[in-house]
């Protein structure tokens, strides 16, 4: 099909020209969100792209291009997605963050959305790395993995699930960028989803999460003491794709880099009990896997708008009447002040 | 010590008590009763950072002449606090009086005073006040002994008992009681305290109210039209989101669904960043903070800037550096808030000074910021939104919102092209296209990083200068829709006063004090920034102005000196931070000395870097 | 297009490349081989806010006068990047070079330039370079052919490579043999771009060394003392640190334990509050960030300041408001660094502008800190630490560590009593006591709320007050403390040149270009904040002094007329920024202009609010 | 005993008095930090006080007035004690907060104070509310309560114990206020932890936690219409006090307010599986309940000090030879720097 049920072709979904390293996940992503949002027919001017910065963060200026959006702050999309809901409820936010804009700088923003239930479609392209300013670890990465730059990393892991869970978020899932079939049928679902749902979705970094030795992976085959380690020289790469059933458990090896283990969630796991939901990540966890598919599911919780009681016309388009006190509940008050009543 | 004569509405009283002890709500009572007959009264409450059990001060002045400055001599003391008693007695001025308690240990030990010692068990008992409301009843006892004192009417004390306690009869019964009491035990006491001091009616206050800059400035953002409002918790600003929250149901009644949104964020970062949110998505956004918040607040109040979204932002400001004093004011953000943000930013600050302009201030914000696309910030400060001050009553607004430049899809038709950048006006503002516009051409990426017109991103250099130079062309157009200066010009002065905000009482009665010593000033009290071409000229006509802030730095003083290079020297600063309101002698003093110095060297040399 | 003479050591090339194509070690093989001969240089790399793929220029200056600004014109382009190669070659002047790939679509389409084709692809084949790491070999072909038209020597590109690649073997064969086989051929391509250009051994950088004042930074932090950093990865920042981190080992080694601890923190907000919990502590501490970051540090900064804690926080400026242009430069945050924090704040300052200095401020920023018990900022940019520059080698420090007022326990049992702020000495500046003295009275709870001299809460009108006064003579002290100005005196110039940082080499030269275009000048390079008593009189003693600053408000000029608002419309502006380094004849055009309306109008506008 | 093992008497850990409203938790709190103290004869000296702002922040100066301290920044003491940890880990950081100042505005620094393991003793004084800014809700506020003052509240809780299992720290555990007898021991507990410990004391805010409805509360006995609901007025109260074993559940009526219900853990209850304790906080989240005692015990990971490799000599107290290289190392740089080597 090359036109959706309005009558778009993908093409319309597509945002500018990457900038992104060759290979990078979050290409992969991208292509998915474009995907989704054509299939869904989704009119373009009811999404607003919401993002932080980094590259995970840039690359919302690389799909939905008809959409209005908003490359905020580093670790604020929160709240800037918080506030473009409260103005404007009929608009679905789709934000992209990355695991240092989400979890390092970003946790507590992050988590307080959740409360809120805001109901963004909020996918964390997570890469274990800050990948922008050159390969840092971020608060998601793997205790003990190395970084040829950045040396060893101490601290454990924030499981960005398992914080969503805890916030009370209802759908809560997670992919691996080079799964292009499961990434985007889990944005559909998000986008399906009445409330917060939150995506975490491994996405290498081809460039900076280059390390051969690390707790859990094999020594990279080859050792190549080459110009290739001049920090100014980005080789390129291929995307990487895989494609496994429900069940199955998957080997991927990261470019130049470590191996992770994905388990794909059985068909019949049921994702709607919570203490379920994260005795499962807890197990992953201990086993050094990571579980994709569609952890958490809970859609019993009002979203923010609903909360406040806001109607069906967004706040942004109140009209003047309505924005201002009528000139007798005016009076009423300035009488109250007076003291005549 | 017998006085011929009484001294009529021109005095004032300071009730030292314990926090969270209700002396609040007598003061209230008090207040409210001098209004009712018609004195012009002020109130300034002099509260610890603390709930319960700390001293608190309350000054109230009663002034036929209407002057509403935090007065320098308080002639009564109700000394209810045994712990600062002794300290609160030191400042009493000879011949003053002094109530306090008999049941307690403490007694003034000063012969040049009235003292009056009042048997408060003995009254509440007489009333039959159980024991848990005690300490809260104590409070009434004072208001019942001054009303005999001053001769307060019996209707004025019910009516403002009753606009205190709204709706709850079984309150209003008790306390009246114990006033009653006490007025009768008061009555019977022969002491020189009576009939030194009195209120006499009179008829200043009519058509005119009591309420607190945040109040007014709620009501204000209500009838501006606010959408959504973000805040977090800080003194002295929460009391304006709350009192917004509490007018909202009734101003502005959710019969098709809230006409406002109210969240409490987790700090003021996501305070602010959900006002940007809201703003970039097309809702009249605000929130309401202090100091620490607006430090907080620094990383957004850039983007605000540089992405050009409309925001509202209220500083109530208070003591700073730092935490600080949390209850006691200060003017000391001016300087910070203009120049809040990393690289060159500048911002649009209003400056109210009065209950009318926390009102309508709360509308223009909204106003301006929509017509410049950019953060407002309004200025208040403690003693203006948390004291009580007297206010004709607000004007219902006559003008519709003024919304700024959006473009719809059918404008967007017509247009055929869009650039959201395009200084199309030459007012360096551009047209905005707001979320959910469907055209085709409408959608852009927000971005606070570099962009061209178009809002793509752009390391171009011509791109960054041309930005550039076009927000400063924009500063220029604020420059022109922003308040004016309030000026005062006296024909004869050679000296100018200038200041902003709440000194403006104190610099207004030291004016005529100054008169009295025989120094003619105009005055200017500055109402925004960036200034405009009245500030200069307002100097420029004056030999020497002196300019009155309630910081340490001279903030005001310094933004003048680069707004008037020329007339750099000529301006003196009086700039004085010590948590209370400034005083009228106190001003006039310092002026005088400023101007002592001015005149003696004329080569000044700069202090404020 | 036959040229008589070559031109010898003053020309200048641009490299316009791809980013992630390995191009910028290219260009450091280019500049460490010409400044192996001897000839002073200096390079420019203008790269994007991206990791791969986008466009990257570097411009290389050789200049045997010792010019080291940006050139205005470079004569030689290397228009490796067919995306930009249009716009870039119409930069080229008339008789430039311009060398392409000759297997690209791309050719120029001028006729008054001296092209040159390069068979790339055949010359790697020669070499036989694997297909995966062509793109990066790419490079080295350039540096090949403007090795042989420029003549530069063989030892040097090898010394030059060794340096590069330091103990990496096999790297420098592949670079070598493909610079050679590139050499080769343009050797052997006859073309007018041949000795046109020539590099001629010089001894001007003999002694000298070729460094970043990032590293600068952190052997100079390492040198003085740092025990504790905390940061943010950002971007101009992030290779201070890092830099730090490398050399920490060599310089530090951690023989018996960690001589210093280094932790990536969550965002800023963290960054500096771990630095402000370990100065309190007694460790030297320090961290680096660039503009989003300051924003983000406001709050704590006004804590550190008020509850006078040393702290070293590195700004490495950038291009905003906001995100802006992360790798850009600019000396935009003078203004928002010195006021930041709510209430009345003020910040030291220091302004480094060579290498040297990123040294010698990084050791001195430390003893400031301690002596001063406050936050000390250093101000460098993105050209100071991120590009390469010149510099003596740095002299081991002769002094101690300047630690400041710190009573021990014995000091304490010596003296009785304790008060962590009176100002004994009268320089607005009290004794510390560490956390850990077990001392009796050595205990205090730190805070940022109201205190007394004890550091004890307080909301006392004069305890506030009288803080605030002694931290102003605290500034006092600062102003005497930090580093003097650098002043050039012309004794015929009746015009003086102002600029802090970075700008140095372009206004060192302007003055050079003035002066044959008949105008003396005299300089003063402001080396910290706040001013001393030379910048007044530097000021004074000039007709007309014109501020020369990389941004768009002249925030220098600002602080400068408030801090001599005497001479407040004798002080010129030249602010400009685009995000690239200002060029000497920009800054010579810009000056004269400005001369002129000064001279037009004797009475200024001020524009600065 | 009237004098310790290091011959201080009580009085020698007691700070200013207190000027928190009588009857307040924060109060009980101090009171025993004090003895926990005391009894564990801590060298003053070696302790420091931290804390944010707020009530509880305040109560740092009303307790160990001979151990030095930093009052900071609202929700930003995490950092601070980090790097006073940094500068000094020979000290020992007492650290109270509240649970505006922890998990409100402080949520995203006190998760990555945990997963660094700075070994502080953290004390949340929790009490669902803002007490100093007169009565909103915090982050911890049950979902559904009301107060008098904020109205109701419609996000679900951050449980500070949960997160604090998450983010990796060794020692969790849960108290009342009121509950002298085990805050005293678990606050001595903690000072024996190698680590960072969190202490959850659920301490009533006497003045503004006063709702009489709340999904899990009885209606206060008393209707009293009167000038108690003067917000100027806040009335005497004694602070509660409870003692109840191991194993025991007890409902406690706060003043003025709700009941809440706590339970004890059984003393065969093992906390060294992070599973099982996180299982408990989710089943105790669904039943209302409060589990109190140890939750969570691993004493295995390396605080950050270690990590960070520091030595016996805290670094603030550095001789200026290892603060600076040596001659000889600052030679050998500049000479690579020349190029000579
Ligand atoms: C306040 C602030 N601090 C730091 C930065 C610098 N910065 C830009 S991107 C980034 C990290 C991005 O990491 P992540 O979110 O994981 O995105 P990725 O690039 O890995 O996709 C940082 C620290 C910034 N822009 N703003
Ligand atoms: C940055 C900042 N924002 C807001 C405040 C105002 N403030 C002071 S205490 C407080 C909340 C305290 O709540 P909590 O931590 O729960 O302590 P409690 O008083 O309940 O013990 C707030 C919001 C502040 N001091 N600083
Ligand atoms: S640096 Fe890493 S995250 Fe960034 S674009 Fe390149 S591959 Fe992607
Ligand atoms: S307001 Fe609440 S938390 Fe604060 S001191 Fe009073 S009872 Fe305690
Ligand atoms: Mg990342
Ligand atoms: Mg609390």
């Amino acid at each position: 099909m090359t036109h959706n049920a309005i009558g778009l072709t993908k093409a319309d979904y597509r945002g500018a020209p990457s900038t992104l390293c060759a290979g990078c996940g979050h290409d992969s992503i991208a292509s998915q969100i474009i995907a989704a949002a054509f299939e869904l027919s989704l009119p373009p001017h009811t999404v607003i792209r919401m993002s932080g910065i980094g590259c995970s963060s840039k690359s919302a200026a690389y799909f939905l291009g008809r959409s209005h959006g908003f490359n905020s702050l580093h670790g604020r999309m929160p709240a800037v997605t918080t506030g473009a809901h409260l103005a404007n409820h009929t608009l679905r936010p789709l934000a992209v963050s990355g695991d240092g804009d989400t979890a390092s700088i970003g946790l507590g923003q992050f988590i307080h959305l959740l409360r809120r239930n805001v109901p963004v479609v909020y996918i964390v392209e997570n890469n274990g790395v800050y990948g922008l300013t050159k390969g840092q670890f971020s608060a998601t990465a793997d205790e003990g993995q190395e970084l040829k730059h950045a040396g060893v990393n101490h601290f454990p892991p924030i499981d960005v699930c398992a914080e969503a869970i805890l916030a009370g978020c209802g759908f809560v899932a997670r992919s691996f960028a080079g799964d292009a079939k499961q990434v985007r049928e889990l944005i559909k679902a998000a986008f399906h989803f009445h409330g917060a749902a939150v995506i975490d979705i491994i996405s290498p970094c081809v460039t900076f999460n280059n390390h051969d030795r690390s707790t859990k992976s094999y020594t990279y085959g080859k050792t190549h003491e080459s110009p290739l380690h001049d920090i100014s020289f980005v080789p390129h790469y291929e995307e990487i794709a895989v494609d496994y059933e429900p069940g199955e458990v998957r080997d991927v090896q990261l470019h130049d880099g470590p191996v992770i283990r994905l388990r794909k969630l059985n068909r019949d796991y049921d994702p709607t009990d919570r203490s379920a939901a994260l005795l499962l990540l807890e197990q992953a966890r201990s086993t050094n896997e990571f579980v994709t598919g569609l952890i958490y599911l809970n859609e019993h919780r009002p979203t923010l708008a609903e909360t406040l009681g806001i109607g069906n016309t967004p706040i942004a388009a109140l009209s003047e009447n309505r924005l201002r006190p009528s000139r007798e509940a005016f009076a009423a008050v300035m009488a109250e002040l007076l003291g005549e009543r | 010590m017998q006085f011929p004569q009484p001294i009529v509405n021109e005095f004032a009283i300071t009730a030292a008590t314990v926090n969270g002890s209700g002396s609040q709500t007598a003061n209230m009572v008090l207040m409210r009763a001098i209004f009712q007959m018609g004195v012009p009264v002020s109130g300034k409450n002099l509260f610890p950072s603390n709930i319960q059990g700390e001293p608190t001060w309350y000054t109230l002045r009663v002034s036929q002449a209407g002057y509403i400055a935090r007065p320098a001599v308080t002639p009564i003391l109700v000394a209810f606090n045994p712990r600062t008693a002794n300290d609160d007695l030191a400042q009493l001025p000879t011949d003053g009086i002094c109530l306090y308690p008999a049941d307690g240990l403490w007694q003034p030990q000063r012969s040049d005073i009235i003292p009056l010692a009042i048997p408060v068990r003995h009254i509440l008992d007489q009333v039959g006040v159980n024991q848990r409301l005690r300490p809260y009843a104590t409070n009434m006892v004072y208001v019942g002994v001054l009303a005999a004192l001053l001769g307060i009417e019996e209707t004025a004390l019910l009516t403002a008992l009753q606009q205190q306690f709204r709706g709850r009869p079984s309150a209003i019964e008790l306390n009246l009681a114990v006033i009653r009491a006490a007025q009768a035990w008061a009555a019977a006491e022969p002491s020189p305290a009576h009939g030194k001091y009195r209120v006499h009616r009179m008829h200043a206050t009519r058509g005119m109210m009591l309420i607190d800059g945040n109040t007014a400035a709620a009501i204000g953002a209500l009838t501006g039209g606010v959408g959504v409002v973000a805040w977090y918790p800080i003194t002295p600003s929460s009391s304006l989101i709350e009192a917004l929250e509490s007018y909202l149901p009734r101003l502005r009644p959710a019969t098709d669904g809230a006409t406002c949104a109210i969240v409490q964020a987790e700090d003021e970062i996501a305070a602010l960043g959900i006002v940007i949110g809201a703003g970039w998505a097309g809702a009249r956004a605000m929130t309401a903070t202090s100091g620490p918040g607006i430090s907080l607040m620094t990383e957004f109040a850039g983007l605000g800037f540089f992405a050009e979204i409309p925001a509202v932002i209220w500083d109530v400001q208070r003591v700073g550096p730092s935490t600080g004093l949390p209850t006691r004011t200060a003017q000391g953000d001016l300087l910070s808030v203009y120049y809040l943000g990393h690289g060159d930013t500048r911002h649009v600050i209003l400056l109210p000074g009065t209950m009318e302009e926390c009102f309508s201030d709360a509308q223009m914000a909204f106003d301006l910021a929509e017509q410049l696309q950019t953060p407002v910030f309004v200025l208040s400060d403690l003693d203006l939104g948390m004291n009580i001050w007297m206010s004709h009553p607000f004007p219902y607004p006559e003008q519709p919102l003024q919304r700024g430049k959006v473009l719809s899809a059918e404008d967007l038709t017509r247009l055929k092209t869009y650039a959201r950048f395009a200084d199309v006006d030459g007012d360096g503002i551009g047209y905005r296209t707001l979320p959910g516009n469907p055209h085709p051409l409408a959608a852009t990426l927000s971005r606070g990083t570099g962009h061209n017109e178009r809002n793509v991103y752009s390391e171009h250099p011509d791109d960054w200068q041309r930005n550039m130079a076009r927000l400063w062309r924009k500063h220029e157009t604020a420059r022109r829709l922003v308040p004016r200066p309030v000026i005062e010009i006296n024909p004869q002065a050679t000296i100018g006063l200038i200041g902003f905000g709440s000194t403006a009482p104190a610099i207004s009665e030291a004016r005529d004090l100054l008169a009295a010593a025989g120094v003619q000033t105009s005055s200017m009290r500055i109402r925004a920034l960036p200034f405009g071409a009245e500030v200069t000229e307002f100097i420029a006509r004056h030999q020497y102005c002196v300019v009155v802030e309630q910081n340490h730095d001279g903030q005001l003083r310094q933004l003048l000196q680069l707004h008037c290079p020329a007339h750099a020297t000529r301006l003196g600063s009086v700039a004085w931070c010590d948590g209370l309101p400034l005083t009228a002698p106190f001003v006039r003093d310092q002026v005088l000395n400023c101007l002592e110095q001015m005149r003696e060297s004329s080569l000044l040399v700069g202090t404020g870097t």
